[in-house]
């Protein structure tokens, strides 16, 4: 048995959390979608069939740029920044984007926490909607992931014929379940849609051998050193800090930043560790494929496909993951 | 709108000409409206288009660009050469919701001063009649 | 026409050793094309030419200064060439330019070939490429009238709706300087939007931010911009960038008679003036 | 960390009666980095400026903001306190509160104090960011030159060596002398024109610190003001005037003759030739246009196509000193020099562009030039004034005034000013020639302003008994062996239909033709007509835009001898006080390239209007900007034009510029 709601009462709900909560949900305009923070009046138009959003949800927690605190001119007084009084709900996040904000979690929440990514993560609700259209470059089952898979989410629905299944994995997401609009109706939960796997045995340590291998210049050849793969990524983290003066006062902003950038390594006095295309593109996949797995234990990818899709110039991680594999050492 | 809107104009005035023009309508002690900046520079010349777009993006609600009037640049082609930059500049901003009236370009000799006294009071006008900018 | 690429490719390739020839392969989807760069002439058989060939292969030259290089270009790309060579950040010597007629692309993205011509191919004017050294198929005859339509549409529409729809679309900017990074004519050693001082802009992303942003990115491509349209196409949230582009392409040649690229060695509207033109002043 | 000190005027209360000084010192006192802020009743004063010594040095400021009068008033006043006090002068800002908002505002006490307020955050913001600059001594090297040898160049010349300096006097043509010496008399003396220059050409020649380099030409000039490098082509003389004496036996033997330039076109010349008698250098050049032998040596060199010409040498054979030299090529010369005089003077209107009054095309219609080769005793008649046509002696003779002057018709709008004085003069001289003479003057109006001029013009009327018809005429033609000219005559009103004997032209002034290139080369302005731009019509007339190029003479627009002669000495009085010193000091306001930032586009090298810029390898084979600091005028043209942001101005960067806009908003 399975609790199932339909689409008429998945809406009502949402508009009633969308009072209580701040909602965010997949809204796509200019044929672009991406993450948005809606009003209940814009609940009813939401598409629930779509394919991952150009740009990951992770966002929400770790935003484009924060203001991390300001000081006053007399700079004396310290201004933290104005938090959100009210708890986020995003609704409509796959499970690979889920696994994305797991994976930023372990980084961000490890000890000494992130305080800024702790406290809206703290107040963050994630509804999972299970992926029914997963586009040919997703490889999440590959990565420990799958397109219905409810870790890392409160709340996962997967879609019927007879309405959206809710399970509720955690204490949160049970809270959360609006069990009058809910009923328990014998409807076994599908099969997951097929997703082509990526081998990915031993990718590691091939990596490990292959760091001085001219495969990474090679690739880095076409290579724009554009930030796009690192900003659609869901699990990509890396950012940059800088001081704004504003009115009567300084703000610390921290911004995203990508690796790829040039400039991204420089350190006092001018020396690059990284100044090479080739040094730069290989950096991403090692803390992808060997460095994070090293010290987390997983690769840091959930098989989203973004940055494939997104990547001007068909830098391809499956092609890179099978590539390395048959690399000569 | 407003009755207590008073919009902050930025001036880049070329030091030869439009400076000259400006210190001209003090001496003859010519009133205009206290909303304009002026910032000195050698030549209309030396104004990076950013430094423009720079002053919009803060929150400037007119920038002004003087220089001496064609023909007579101090150092002889810089006026036409910010002709052109700010030719280019104006159509682009209001293409992009910023009305072109918020850009001004204007020749200002040395002994104009009544003129600059004229270009600043029809520009706040301009300004006061159009309103806050739309953010 | 793919075989006279490869066997031009390769004939150049075997009198020029070290050299290396930059043109398209197909992507890992099996149906768009990517950039390939090869440098030995056995490999020349992964080069293709179709109508997803949609990259402007110039901006790899520069990264290529002084060494020896052929490139397949199609015209809009080949404009490119000449900007860069008018800049003097390449040298004609040193390339090789294989011009291919081009046939006008379709909207191709990974994974997906849209039946429609990439929204740059239907205002092309030029179908030939202006620079080459072999020419790749019949000389085409340019397309005589100008649309500008895209641009004139949103001339039309009033201020307070122009101001709301770049507002609208500058703010999904998520600040990943994939319009620069592609385009042709981007090649500061440090971008004025990552200056720490002065602080022109700055990494902080913003309504503002990305206001001052996009248009130092577009004004500084004034009069310069080729018109291949890659900016908007690598564009991950969509932003018409080239809708941007476009107005001042449109104005620089209203206003200076300049259209970019075309040849290497006309001064552009920037470096010179008429001493008698009037340019639309304050009414 | 910069110690800002903020120093606010009253000026009287020509500051204090529109702003509430004492509220701009307090929200002074608040702004970033100031550590004092403080009011004078007048800063400019010795008591004010001192006061503004004693703080810098009692609160160790390492900035200072005077918030008073314009810049443009006293910035060199006070940067010399402030230099006074041990500071960097350029470590001022200069808020202008009083040209700029109290003298202005005074209307609205509130609005005048916040706006001073803001004018001082503006200048506080800047001063943070200025830079102690140093002015610059670059080395001089006294050592002038002088281009052109007419009567401008050759006064200029006398006068820059008599100063002490060496000079180096450049003609193109073969002889010094220029215009005046193809004038018969000068107006409105009637001195003989001949008589006055040649003295000065000899002294010239024979001045111990004046070099002459004839039939030579400009081919590049580098460097600025004190540094002049210039390359200078010595075209071929096929004369070695090492050996050659000027002994004139070439020249009286020469077969070939071809019509003389010196006496445009109405004699003839040898093709080894001194241009007229009174020549300096008195040493011949070969004209290989006409030469019969030079003419041989091509027909061979092409390989002997066409009619064989004669192999002539008659010069070679017969001359004493063996100086012909056939091989003789043009040679590039090089000099340095600490300043330059151009002084390339004018040349006649072309009467040729008139076809409504058969110039050019009837022989009896001249230009007023060719009247005076006419009248001249060493001319091509020997001074008997005749009809070229016939060689009659003409009894009615018609001028016309303005031919190439103040007609817009033919794109020459100005006067040339000499016009209808030497026309005056012809007439006095036609009839002192030969008594029976009537001249008919068709004129426009008659301008005699000079010295004795209008006395001169009256001559005409009452001793010569010209007759002045207004009207300009609208066509010329012959009719017979006379020529007819019709006209207007404007003040009757009625039409005029005159046969004349002979036509003169009175052609106005144009610039040399080339003046627009050596303009290029020198990098100085030059209007539509060609004629060179001064840097100030009034105020500076001998100077340029270019420092260390001078101008003086026609080359700038119409000029008579005693202006042109008064303007090459005004022109050596700025070469002298230009050599006075061993060294120049330079405005350190100037461009400056980061060279990290260069991408080496070079769009400021294309737009520097003082071809201060060039470029350069670095050691990482990058090309990049390079600023010569000596010749940037700081206009700061390049820094608005750079994209990547490579290229600054000392004094006004942009970081500087930014934090005046930025503290507006913060």
């Amino acid at each position: 048995m399975n609790r199932i709601i339909v689409d008429n009462n998945l809406r009502s709900w949402l508009k009633e959390l969308a009072e209580k909560y701040t909602l965010v949900a997949p809204v796509t305009s200019d044929g672009v979608t991406l993450f948005k923070h809606v009003k209940g009046s814009q609940v009813d138009s939401l598409d629930l069939q779509y394919s991952n959003t150009a740009v990951s949800p992770k966002g929400c927690f770790f935003p484009l740029s924060e203001t991390m605190f300001s000081i006053g001119s007399d700079g004396v007084n310290v201004i933290a920044p104005v938090s959100t009084d009210r708890e986020v709900v995003i609704f409509g996040i796959h499970p690979c984007d889920a696994a994305g904000i797991a994976l930023i979690d372990r980084v961000f929440l490890a000890e000494p926490t992130d305080t800024h990514y702790k406290e809206k993560r703290d107040r963050t609700i994630l509804i999972g909607l299970a992926c029914n259209a997963p586009s040919p470059e997703c490889f999440c089952p590959s990565v420990g992931g799958g397109p219905a898979n409810p870790m890392y989410l409160d709340i996962l629905l997967t879609q019927t014929s007879a309405g959206y299944i809710v399970q509720a994995t955690t204490g949160k997401g049970k809270e959360l379940t609006p069990a009058a609009r809910m009923e328990e109706k014998d409807i076994p939960l599908p099969p997951p849609p097929h997703v082509t796997p990526v081998p990915l045995e031993g990718v590691s340590e091939m990596m490990r051998r292959n760091f001085d291998s001219p495969y990474w210049d090679r690739v880095a050849d076409r290579c724009l050193h554009c930030n796009i793969c690192s900003y659609v990524c869901p699990c990509c983290y890396c950012f940059d800090i800088r001081d704004y003066m504003g009115k009567d006062k300084i703000d610390r902003v921290r911004s995203w930043e990508s690796c790829q950038s040039a400039g991204f390594t420089m350190i006092a006095g001018g020396h690059d560790p990284r100044p090479t295309k080739g040094a730069r593109l290989r950096q991403r996949w090692y803390h992808k494929l060997l460095y994070f797995p090293e010290l987390f234990g997983d690769i840091k990818c959930t098989g989203c496909g973004r940055c494939v899709r997104s990547c001007p110039v068909n830098i391809d991680i499956r092609e890179i993951i099978t590539d390395v594999q048959k690399l000569n050492v | 709108m407003e009755l207590t809107y008073e919009p902050r104009i930025v001036g880049f005035l070329c030091n030869w000409c439009s400076y000259a023009g400006a210190d001209l309508a003090g001496t003859s002690r010519t009133n205009y409206p206290a909303n304009i900046r002026i910032i000195r520079v050698p030549c209309s010349g030396r104004v990076d288009p950013l430094f423009i777009v720079k002053a919009f993006q803060l929150g400037a609600d007119g920038v002004l660009v003087a220089g001496c009037h064609p023909g007579d640049c101090h150092y002889s082609d810089g006026n036409y050469h910010t002709r052109r930059r700010v030719g280019l500049l104006r159509p682009f901003l209001d293409y992009l919701g910023l009305d072109k009236a918020r850009l001004r370009l204007e020749w200002v000799s040395a002994s104009e001063g009544k003129r600059f006294s004229e270009v600043v009071s029809s520009f706040t006008d301009t300004l006061i009649k159009m309103g806050p900018r739309s953010s | 026409m793919i075989e006279t690429i490869r066997n031009k490719a390769k004939e150049w390739l075997e009198k020029n050793d070290g050299g290396c020839v930059i043109g398209y392969e197909r992507a890992s989807d099996g149906m768009t094309a990517r950039p390939v760069f090869i440098y030995k002439p056995y490999m020349v058989g992964s080069l293709i030419f179709d109508e997803t060939c949609v990259h402007n292969l110039s901006k790899y030259l520069l990264n290529r200064r002084g060494l020896k290089t052929a490139i397949v270009v199609k015209p809009c790309d080949s404009r490119g060439i000449n900007l860069l060579i008018n800049e003097h950040q390449l040298d004609r010597e040193s390339i090789y330019v294989i011009g291919v007629v081009c046939p006008g692309m379709k909207d191709a993205h990974f994974g997906r070939i849209e039946d429609r011509p990439l929204s740059k191919c239907r205002v092309c004017l030029h179908h030939t490429p202006a620079v080459y050294d072999v020419l790749v198929g019949e000389p085409q005859p340019e397309t005589a009238s100008r649309d500008y339509s895209d641009v004139a549409r949103i001339e039309g529409i009033s201020i307070h709706e122009r101001n709301a729809f770049w507002k609208e679309q500058f703010e999904r900017c998520i600040r990943c300087y994939g319009c620069r990074q592609v385009c042709a004519g981007c090649y500061c050693q440090e971008c004025f939007v990552d200056e720490l001082d002065p602080l022109w802009v700055g990494i902080r992303s913003g309504p503002e931010d990305n206001w001052i942003w996009n248009i130092g990115r577009a004004f500084h491509l004034s009069a310069r911009c080729i018109g291949c349209g890659e900016c908007e196409r690598v564009c991950p949230v969509g932003i018409p960038l080239m809708l941007a582009n476009r107005k001042l392409e449109k104005e620089s040649a209203d206003l200076f008679d300049f259209e970019p690229g075309m040849d290497a060695g006309t001064a552009p509207p920037f470096a010179t003036f008429l001493k008698e033109e009037t340019l639309e002043k304050v009414e | 960390m910069a110690r800002v000190g903020v120093f606010i005027c009253h000026c009287g209360t020509n500051i204090s009666g529109a702003v509430d000084v004492a509220r701009v010192v307090e929200a002074a006192q608040k702004m970033p980095m100031v550590v004092i802020a403080s009011d004078n009743k007048y800063t400019c004063s010795e008591p004010g400026q001192a006061s503004i010594r004693q703080a810098i040095v009692s609160n160790k400021l390492n900035r200072v903001v005077i918030a008073a009068c314009s810049p443009r008033m006293h910035e060199p006043t006070f940067r010399k306190a402030v230099s006074a006090a041990g500071l960097n002068p350029y470590l001022l800002e200069i808020a202008n509160i009083r040209e700029q908002c109290s003298w202005v505002h005074s209307h609205d006490r509130e609005k005048a104090t916040a706006k001073a307020i803001e004018l001082v955050k503006m200048a506080v913001a800047k001063v943070i960011r200025h830079e102690p600059l140093y002015p610059r001594e670059v080395p001089v090297t006294k050592r002038a030159l002088v281009i052109g040898g007419g009567i401008t160049g050759i006064q200029a010349a006398l006068d820059i060596a008599n100063a002490g300096h060496e000079v180096v006097l450049l003609e193109q043509e073969p002889s010094i002398g220029g215009r005046m010496a193809q004038l018969d008399k000068t107006f409105p003396t009637l001195d003989c024109s001949a008589c006055i220059l040649t003295p000065k050409m000899v002294d010239v020649a024979n001045h111990p610190k004046i070099r002459l380099l004839t039939y030579a030409e400009i081919k590049e000039v580098r460097g600025f003001v004190g540094n002049f490098k210039v390359e200078i082509t010595q075209k071929a003389r096929k004369v070695d005037y090492s050996k050659c004496t000027g002994c004139g036996t070439c020249w009286q033997k020469c077969p070939e003759k071809t019509p003389s330039e010196f006496d445009l076109g109405l004699g003839k010349r040898p093709s080894i030739y001194i241009p007229f008698a009174q020549a300096v250098p008195t040493k011949p050049v070969i004209d290989t246009d006409s030469c019969r032998y030079i003419k041989y040596r091509q027909w061979l060199a092409a390989g002997e196509q066409g009619k064989k010409p004669p192999e002539c040498r008659i010069c070679e054979k017969i001359c004493p000193t063996g100086s012909i030299a056939w091989d003789q090529e043009p040679q590039t010369i090089t000099e340095e020099f600490g300043a330059i005089v151009v002084a390339t003077g004018f040349q006649v209107y072309d009467h040729r562009h008139y076809e409504e009054y058969g110039g050019g095309a009837y022989p009896d219609v001249i230009s007023g030039m060719q009247l005076e080769r006419l009248m001249n005793a060493s001319g091509p008649t020997g001074g008997e004034i005749v009809r070229p046509s016939d060689g009659t002696h003409p009894k009615t003779v018609a001028f016309v005034c303005c031919v190439g002057s103040r007609d817009q018709a033919k794109g020459r709008t100005y006067c040339s000013k000499v016009c209808c004085m030497y026309t005056a003069k012809h007439a006095i001289m036609l009839k002192e020639h030969d008594p029976d003479v009537q001249c008919y003057i068709f004129y426009i109006d008659v301008r005699t302003g000079g010295k004795d001029y209008e006395e001169f013009y009256l001559r005409t009327l009452d001793d010569a008994g010209a007759i002045y018809i207004k009207g300009r005429p609208s066509k010329i033609y012959r009719d017979g062996k006379k020529m007819i000219v019709l006209g207007e005559d404007a003040l009757m009103g009625r039409p005029i239909e005159l046969a004349a004997d002979l036509v003169v032209l009175a052609t106005g002034m144009e610039p040399r033709t080339g003046a627009d290139k050596l303009a290029q080369k020198l990098n100085i302005s030059y209007n539509t007509y060609h004629f060179l731009v001064e840097a100030h019509p009034k105020l500076r007339p001998v100077e340029t835009q270019t420092d260390g190029i001078f101008v003086a003479g026609a080359c700038v627009g119409p000029r008579d001898i005693p202006e042109s002669v008064a303007q090459g000495s005004a022109a050596a009085a700025k070469v002298a006080g230009l050599f006075s010193s061993d060294t120049l000091v330079t405005d350190p306001i100037t461009s400056v390239v980061n060279r990290e930032r260069c991408t080496g586009c070079l769009l400021c090298v294309a737009i520097c209007p003082y071809k201060a810029i060039d470029c350069e390898t670095t050691r990482d084979t990058r090309v990049v900007a390079v600023v010569n600091e000596s010749l940037c005028k700081g206009c700061g043209l390049c820094v608005g034009a750079c994209r990547p942001k490579a290229i600054d101005l000392r004094g006004f960067t942009s970081q500087q510029i930014l934090e005046e806009v930025n503290s507006l908003w913060s």
